[in-house]
């Protein structure tokens, strides 16, 4: 007990308190104990929410969404919110590094920038053939979009690539052959009555999932006493699909065709007037209930009372993308979700699609995005030789492109990588140099939101806490490394703060100069945090016959013999993680997936009837073979995918990126086909047909929840339009609900 | 200082009926020292009043009122609102009260022992270590020699085995 | 005499059932379910917020969470008319709360604006507050939480992070109902009014399900949303008294 | 009481105790080293490893945040009430084979409270603000909540320990003034000390007659009432299976039903090692084993009761409790639990096992352990199964739980060791008021007669 005792004494004696202010001397712009915010631009994803950070004693706390940016209106997601765990993550890239050893040996020795960047700009003098250097970013816009052209147009080289993968190409494609939009519409979900989903998870990562879930809480309970309906159309139930009141599972692929049979549907109940009915009757004519059943799985009845209820909802909206985008026919499918629109007549109009004007700030990158073909074609030329310089921004190809591109075999022909990445993610391991560039909290930058909402919006971002390591802004790297090769005449500025804002001149010049002039404007930009224009694009839609005649999808291709491969592969992205950039954030490894309440892993999800008949239990490791490669994965019953179905969350499997993300999982990218859509050159992510196999050992995934079923205790109560509810005056569906014998 | 006789015996009735002898010759109230308690002293010597019982009444009193008190005097004297309860509440606080009853009439209890029975000892007091194993001993206060004589007469004729002369000191 | 009256009247304050004196306020937080779309921004915000530890995988696994609001799931119905409910489950803030009676050194107690306050400092950890709870929102420390620096310098300067063998639990954020009642009186009113005050929850919810705000004001929206026909609380039949009030989902097929 | 070959003397008691206590073998000293060994080990190590890492050292989580400690302290808690609570009870009935078993029960009693407050201080996240939980002035001017089953529970074990100590004492201080004549060096000085003079005259023994009796009448209610309060820190939560109005009884049975059991394995080791087997007899094993027949029926009507009333009830929770305990993950621990404790008891309906020491040994040993698989279940099975479905995790003890449980047996042994070291274990008055008292050498005594 006497040792108990003094054990105890020592328990309860406090450490003394270290430091009460980090600084002796603080910076002028705060005082102790009281939070200064900062509004900036959220660079977790490419939705591009404003956001407002809260500092003190000079250290971010709290990010919270900017109230006055249009795009999230003060509301911000999960990984959002982690951005400040990307910021202070102990496993940041601290200092310019040179690779020691073998490249790929992970051995690094630390530089100076001067000698890093002279280094860089060396190699890049010396190249002899200009299109020999290749530029790979993550998706940027604004002016450092720009200023990435200004770089590579002074080197001399076309090859600059903006490289995301869940950038939805297809639904560029789409938008731009059906109605010749080279910017992604505005979907108003908020005033919409009636929304199709497509395959689309609007609400956790389709374009702006944010504003989504603004738009989808006005349309349920914000309306009055009109309530929006959501439909989602998937193989597998998403979030989206757990908050839509009706989730129909179509067969993967199918989905185009399930939206021409309700187009066809809709003509058939004489409800399109337009003067091309006659186009769109001949054109539709095949999808007839009979053959869309046939195809997607989806009883007739259901195609006509969706077709009759979303004709009639007025507003109704369509909208697909996801997985019904990433097939072998997904423009094809895509172009039939917008058809649907253009059938209801809501283009242009609040509730339904509303086009984007030009972005204002920062010039189009709709041609330099990379799709799968691109970065295959990459490949081949690394492979020949023909690329000298490879400098890659803050995106992850070795992780998020499967082997069969490869890329990371290319690599080793190429003589020079260079990565502005801020952490040792996959690709960066493979790099000669490293340039570790700021967090997106300790840049200068701005942003016009893409899909914007239906008017100008830009927003400037800026540092909000002095830089923590010996690291710079993507923007300062490449004016450095342009000063280093006498590129300054061109591109003159000291630094990124300097660039961004002396072109900010141009969008003060656009409006009415006011009183104060460009500083008292400029001031006004990053107190706010957002500037907007009441520019619209008022572009009227008319749908070339030739287009309309030729609609159609064709059926989705598969790579894998049915037979041997049962199983269509449906990678989805995590909610948590997104494309893998969130798993070296461990509150976002913490955070349980909405839908199985799983952490810290991957699993792969298949329908308990399936599970059953093949004797798997829940946390049984499963082998999943693709034509391309296996992977070990824990098996997780879900009630709501179909029964030959099987998806796995996108993000685990790194084999880099720190800590909290290494070897953690599997990742389902290294086993798709290299399969693509053939009018986009997009990969086709859920083209992949697999098998299922028992490896006889069990690894349970790490659950935060229990029992996932109510046992009728009524916790999650609902009211219903009819039954015991009906004499409330509770919001209810405002859709007259239809079955037309069509 | 006064002297004592002190008589032992084999079995308690002798050793009573010795003390009974005593108390009838006109001594002071003999003391019987035993290894078990021995049944029909009452009779003998007279019956004995026991205060203990006053001693666990208010005792068991006091702890009430004072578990009441600490339950309700404590609860007010900083006002902590839990479970929609009223400050002082009734139900629990009878709980401790019926502890506290419990606890102060134990102790009182035990107060009241050591005090009838005159424990614990501060002095040394008459005794002989063959009580505590099988003899029963008759002690009784002599002022002289004489009347040490007609006790040891009475003790021996009750059937003592032996009688000894001893100092209030124990020797 | 005087004493006697005396003793009679407090005699009379300190029986009355439920407090001794009306609360400031009565903080409130609705949840729309028919909005609530499970995203989990709210558990994040929270745990940026309320300094909530990074718990660790090992950890996770012997179902230590630390998640103050945690978003539970409910699955009706088989496949293919399955369906996944969501709804946000946080400290409920009873107004008879179960784990106030038991806590032995009044650790945790309802403060004057009506909230069930945790004292950190003062928790012996014996638990029994997370038994007595039916809503399994107490969160316990099991080992003293660890950062991985630089992470640490995030934590929030507003909020103290626990040690082990220490309960917490959603507080609604009472660092930011102080701070506004503070302001409030700077600003020379009287009291905090609507829209002062967001917890980190309620303040990122993208679709708007989570509202807050003080039920004592009948032009509140919380006042409204306790008026709506489909507001509900979970476990009524407990008579809790929570102040955290559900909306009902709306089931329109059924 | 007395052996076949000789009649049992006065001075054979006073012999056989004094010589338990300065007599040693060998084997007490290996077991006594084992037993601190075994302490230290496996309670002391583990809790310390425990202090300095949280108490996420055991298996306990997020719903299910009482675990083994807390089963061990209702355990140690429910062993204590056979020995002061029957020790009383057979004293105001004046049940005559009470007398040579009773000291050790009250001690296993005085024992299994301390160990029992050790689980206190093993299963508090902070037990080094454990005091804050006992009502003393302070400078925070803080008090302890009173409206606290906890607090409760404080008060009540506080006053039981008192009760105890006080009781086991006042009983002993006749027999320490007669091992005090007998023995020499710092155990004489210990018992002059503890023995405070007794001298065995007829007002010392009607004093402690009344106050002993006092004692038992109130420490009867004090007793019952500990193990009802018990009962409620679990029962005043709203958790379904622990929410029930039959706890305490529930509890109270099953605290003399343990103790009981704990006596009959207490009695069966002393009669063979410390040799008193002229004390403790087949009569005493014959009445230990009626009294754990009707326990053990009485635990096992309760037990059914709860079983129906929760099928009754028909709501969700109360059925998926059921469920749970009966087919669910602990179900295997649910039967071990009937065997040992309802059905195996069955067979203390013959006289034959009733006054077989062996038998009866194994069959105590077996009802206590059953008796912690009862305390376990109601703490794991039932936090595991509470209202909201999505967070029910099932709960499993972690090797420093088992580890501290072995331990608190250890640490119980030792101080049990060291008790019949210090304590005369077998009361010498009270073994030698059952026996035969020495009869007048005259015959028919004379002074009778004449009055």
């Amino acid at each position: 007990m006497g040792a108990g005792g003094g054990f105890m004494l020592a328990e309860s004696i406090k450490h003394p308190v270290e430091h009460l202010i980090p600084y002796a001397v603080p910076p002028e712009e705060f005082s102790s104990g009281i939070a200064t915010w900062y509004n900036s631009i959220c660079g977790m994803c490419p939705a591009g929410c404003g956001i407002s950070v809260r500092t003190r004693e000079g250290r971010a706390k709290k990010i919270e969404g900017n109230p006055s940016h249009p795009v999230n209106q003060g509301r911000l997601c999960a990984l959002g919110q982690a951005g400040l765990q990307v910021l202070y993550n102990p496993d940041r890239l601290t200092a310019p590094m040179l690779q020691s050893g073998e490249r790929g040996s992970g051995e690094f020795v630390q530089t100076t920038w001067n000698e890093g960047l002279s280094e860089v700009a060396s190699r890049l003098s010396a190249s002899t053939n200009n299109d020999g250097i290749y530029f790979v970013s993550e998706g940027v816009r604004g002016h450092l979009a720009n200023l990435f052209e200004l770089f590579m147009n002074e080197l001399g080289s076309a090859n600059l690539l903006h490289y995301d993968f869940a950038h939805p190409h297809s639904l560029y494609a789409a938008n731009n052959h059906i109605f010749g939009e080279r910017q992604l519409p505005y979907y108003d979900i908020r005033n919409s009555r009636y929304l199709l989903s497509f395959g689309a998870d609007y609400l956790n990562d389709w374009l702006s999932p944010v504003h989504h879930g603004l738009g989808f809480g006005h349309s349920r309970q914000g309306n009055g006493d009109a309530r929006g309906r959501f439909v989602q159309i998937e193989p597998r139930m998403s979030i989206s699909g757990a908050s839509a009141d009706e989730w129909i599972p179509a067969t993967p692929g199918s989905e185009g065709i399930l939206a021409l049979g309700i187009a066809q549907q809709i003509l058939a109940g004489g409800n399109y007037q337009g003067t091309d009915a006659d186009d769109w009757n001949a054109a539709l004519a095949t999808y007839s209930a009979a053959y869309v059943e046939d195809k997607t799985g989806v009883p007739a009845d259901t195609v006509a009372r969706i077709a009759s209820e979303f004709s009639h909802a007025e507003p109704g909206l369509a909208i697909g993308g996801g997985a019904a985008g990433n097939h072998t026919n997904g423009v094809d499918t895509l172009v039939a979700v917008n058809a649907l629109n253009y059938l209801v007549g809501n283009i242009g109009k609040p509730g339904g699609v509303v086009f984007n004007p030009d972005p204002v700030v920062g010039s189009s990158t709709a041609g330099r995005q990379a799709n799968f073909a691109a970065m295959q074609d990459l490949a081949e030329n690394a492979r020949q030789g023909a690329i000298e310089v490879l400098i890659i921004n803050n995106t992850n190809p070795l992780f998020t492109l499967p082997p069969g591109a490869g890329l990371k075999e290319a690599l080793a022909s190429i003589p020079l990588v260079v990565s502005l990445s801020s952490f040792m993610d996959e690709t960066t391991a493979m790099a000669d140099i490293i340039l570790p560039s700021h967090t997106y909290l300790e840049s200068w930058g701005d942003d016009m939101p893409q899909p914007g909402v239906g008017f100008s919006v830009g927003a400037v971002s800026q540092p909000v806490v002095s830089p923590l390591y010996n690291t710079r802004a993507t923007g300062d790297i490449i004016l450095g490394l342009a000063g280093k090769m006498g590129l300054g005449e061109a591109m003159g500025w000291d630094s990124m703060e300097d660039y961004i804002k002396d072109s900010w001149r141009n969008v003060y010049e656009r409006g009415s100069p006011d009183a104060g002039g460009f500083d008292s404007f400029w001031r006004e930009v990053l107190t706010s945090g957002a500037w907007g224009e009441n520019t619209r694009n008022s572009n009227s839609v008319v749908i070339d016959k030739q287009v309309i005649d030729n609609i159609a999808v064709a059926e989705a291709e598969f790579s894998g013999n049915p037979d041997e491969y049962p199983f269509v592969l449906h990678p989805y992205l995590s909610t948590t993680l997104y494309d893998g950039r969130g798993a070296n954030l461990p509150w976002m490894q913490e955070l349980p997936d909405p839908m199985t309440s799983i952490v810290y892993g991957s699993w792969v999800e298949l329908n308990p009837q399936t599970a059953n008949e093949m004797g798997i239990q829940d946390g049984d490791l499963l082998r999943i073979t693709s034509e391309h490669g296996s992977i070990e994965v824990p098996a997780v019953t879900f009630p709501a995918i179909m029964p030959d179905v099987v998806a796995m969350p996108i993000g685990q499997g790194h084999e880099e990126f720190g800590r909290y993300a290494r070897n953690r999982g599997s990742n389902p990218i290294q086993i798709l086909a290299p399969n693509m859509d053939a009018v986009s050159g997009s990969l086709a992510t859920s083209a992949t047909r697999v098998s299922l196999a028992q490896t006889g050992r069990r690894a349970a995934p790490v659950k935060t929840g229990g029992e996932s079923r109510q046992l009728g205790r009524n916790i999650v109560q609902s009211t219903g339009a009819d039954g015991d509810s009906a004499g409330h005056s509770a919001k209810l569906n405002s859709i007259p609900i239809v079955v037309d014998p069509a | 200082m006064a002297s004592s006789a002190l008589g032992l015996f084999h079995d308690p009735d002798s050793a009573l009926k010795a003390a009974g002898d005593l108390m009838h010759a006109g001594f002071a109230r003999p003391e019987l020292l035993s290894p078990i308690p021995v049944h029909g002293a009452d009779e003998v010597l007279g019956p004995k009043k026991s205060v203990i019982k006053r001693f666990t009444f208010f005792g068991g009193i006091f702890g009430a009122l004072a578990g009441f008190s600490l339950a309700a005097g404590t609860a007010v004297l900083y006002l902590h609102p839990t479970g929609g309860r009223p400050i002082i509440t009734i139900p629990p606080f009878l709980i401790i009260t019926y502890e506290m009853t419990i606890l102060f009439g134990i102790l009182a209890t035990v107060l009241g022992f050591f005090i009838s029975a005159r424990l614990p000892a501060i002095r040394e007091r008459l005794y002989v270590p063959e009580v505590a194993v099988d003899k029963f001993a008759v002690t009784v206060v002599c002022d002289t020699q004489d009347n040490f004589g007609r006790a040891e007469a009475i003790l021996c004729a009750a059937g003592a085995e032996e009688v000894r002369n001893l100092n209030e000191d124990g020797s | 005499m005087n004493i006697m009256e005396r003793f009679i009247s407090s005699w009379q304050k300190y029986r009355k059932p439920g407090y001794y004196e009306d609360f400031d306020y009565a903080w409130t937080m609705s949840i729309d379910l028919d909005r609530c779309t499970g995203c989990s921004a709210c558990v994040t915000a929270c745990q940026a917020e309320n300094n909530i530890p990074i718990v660790g995988e090992k950890e996770l696994a012997k179902g230590r969470e630390m998640h103050w609001i945690r978003i539970e799931r409910y699955w009706e119905g088989e496949y293919p008319n399955a369906k996944l409910k969501f709804i946000p489950m946080l400290c409920q803030q009873c107004d008879a709360a179960p784990c106030e009676t038991v806590c032995p050194v009044s650790a945790t107690y309802h403060n004057q604006d009506g909230l069930n306050t945790q004292v950190y400092n003062r928790c012996i950890g014996t638990r029994s507050c997370a038994v007595y709870c039916p809503y399994e929102v107490r969160y316990f420390n099991y080992n003293s939480h660890h950062w991985d620096s630089p992470l640490e310098q995030q934590l929030n300067p507003d909020v103290s992070v626990r040690e082990k063998g220490v309960m917490e639990k959603c507080t609604f954020c009472i660092q930011r109902v102080r701070q506004a009642k503070d302001h409030a009186k700077d600003d020379g009113r009287r009291r905090v009014q609507e829209g002062d005050i967001q917890p980190a929850c309620v303040q990122t919810c993208p679709s708007e399900a989570l509202v807050f705000g003080d039920r004592k004001d009948s032009n509140s929206k919380v006042a409204k949303s306790l008026a709506d026909p489909r507001a509900y609380h979970v476990l009524d039949e407990l008579n809790t008294l929570p102040s955290v009030v559900y909306l009902k989902k709306v089931d329109s097929d059924g | 009481m007395g052996n076949e070959e000789r009649q049992m003397q006065f001075a054979d008691v006073n012999d056989d105790v004094v010589r338990s206590l300065t007599e040693t073998g060998r084997s007490y000293y290996i077991a006594l080293a084992t037993a601190i060994f075994v302490m230290l080990a496996c309670f002391f190590f583990p809790w310390f490893y425990q202090l300095y890492y949280g108490i996420g050292a055991a298996g306990m989580n997020h719903p299910t945040v009482w675990g083994t400690y807390l089963a061990s302290f209702v355990f140690w808690i429910g062993l204590s009430h056979s020995g002061t609570l029957l020790s009383c009870v057979l004293h105001i009935t004046n049940s005559e084979w009470r007398k040579a078993m009773y000291r050790s029960a009250e001690a296993m009693t005085l024992f299994s409270l301390m160990v029992a407050a050790t689980m206190v201080m093993v299963h508090v996240g902070r037990p080094w603000f454990i005091h804050w939980a006992l009502p003393y002035p302070n400078q925070m001017e803080l008090w302890p909540n009173f409206r606290s089953p906890l607090m409760f529970d404080v008060m009540a074990i506080t006053t039981y320990v008192t009760g105890s100590l006080i009781f086991i004492y006042m009983g002993s201080i006749p027999d320490f003034a007669a091992v005090r004549d007998r023995t020499t060096g710092w155990r004489h000085h210990l018992y002059v000390l503890l023995s405070l003079g007794w001298r065995g005259t007829d007002t010392e023994w009607h004093r402690l007659g009344w106050a002993y009796t006092f004692l038992a009448v109130l420490i009867i209610p004090l007793a019952v009432s500990v193990h009802s309060i018990v009962s409620w820190d679990f029962a005043m939560s709203l958790v379904p299976g622990l929410h029930q109005t039959i706890f305490a009884p529930y509890f109270v049975v099953g605290a003399i039903y343990s103790g009981t059991a704990g006596i009959v394995t207490v009695m069966y080791v002393l009669r063979k090692y410390m040799n008193f087997e002229h004390f403790i007899t087949k009569l005493h094993f014959d009445n230990l084993g009626k009294l754990l027949l009707v326990l053990s029926l009485i635990w096992t009507y309760i037990n059914i009761l709860e079983l129906f009333t929760g099928w009754f009830s028909g709501t969700s929770t109360e059925y998926e409790q059921l469920k749970y305990k009966l087919f669910g993950f602990y179900a295997p621990l649910y039967w071990e639990m009937i065997l040992f404790c309802a059905v195996a008891p069955l067979l203390l309906i013959s006289k034959k096992f009733r006054t077989s020491f062996v038998p009866m040994l194994i069959l105590s040993i077996a009802i206590n352990i059953g008796m912690y698989t009862e305390r376990f279940l109601i703490i794991g099975a039932t936090l595991s199964r509470q209202y909201l479905p999505n967070a029910w995790r099932v709960y499993v003890p972690s090797l420093v739980e088992i580890s501290i449980l072995v331990g608190s047996l250890a640490t119980f042994i030792t101080l049990f060791l060291l008790f019949v070291k210090i304590f005369p274990s077998v009361s010498i008055y009270e073994v030698k008021e059952t026996m035969e008292t020495p009869k007048s050498k005259k015959g028919d005594t004379e002074w009778q007669a004449a009055h």
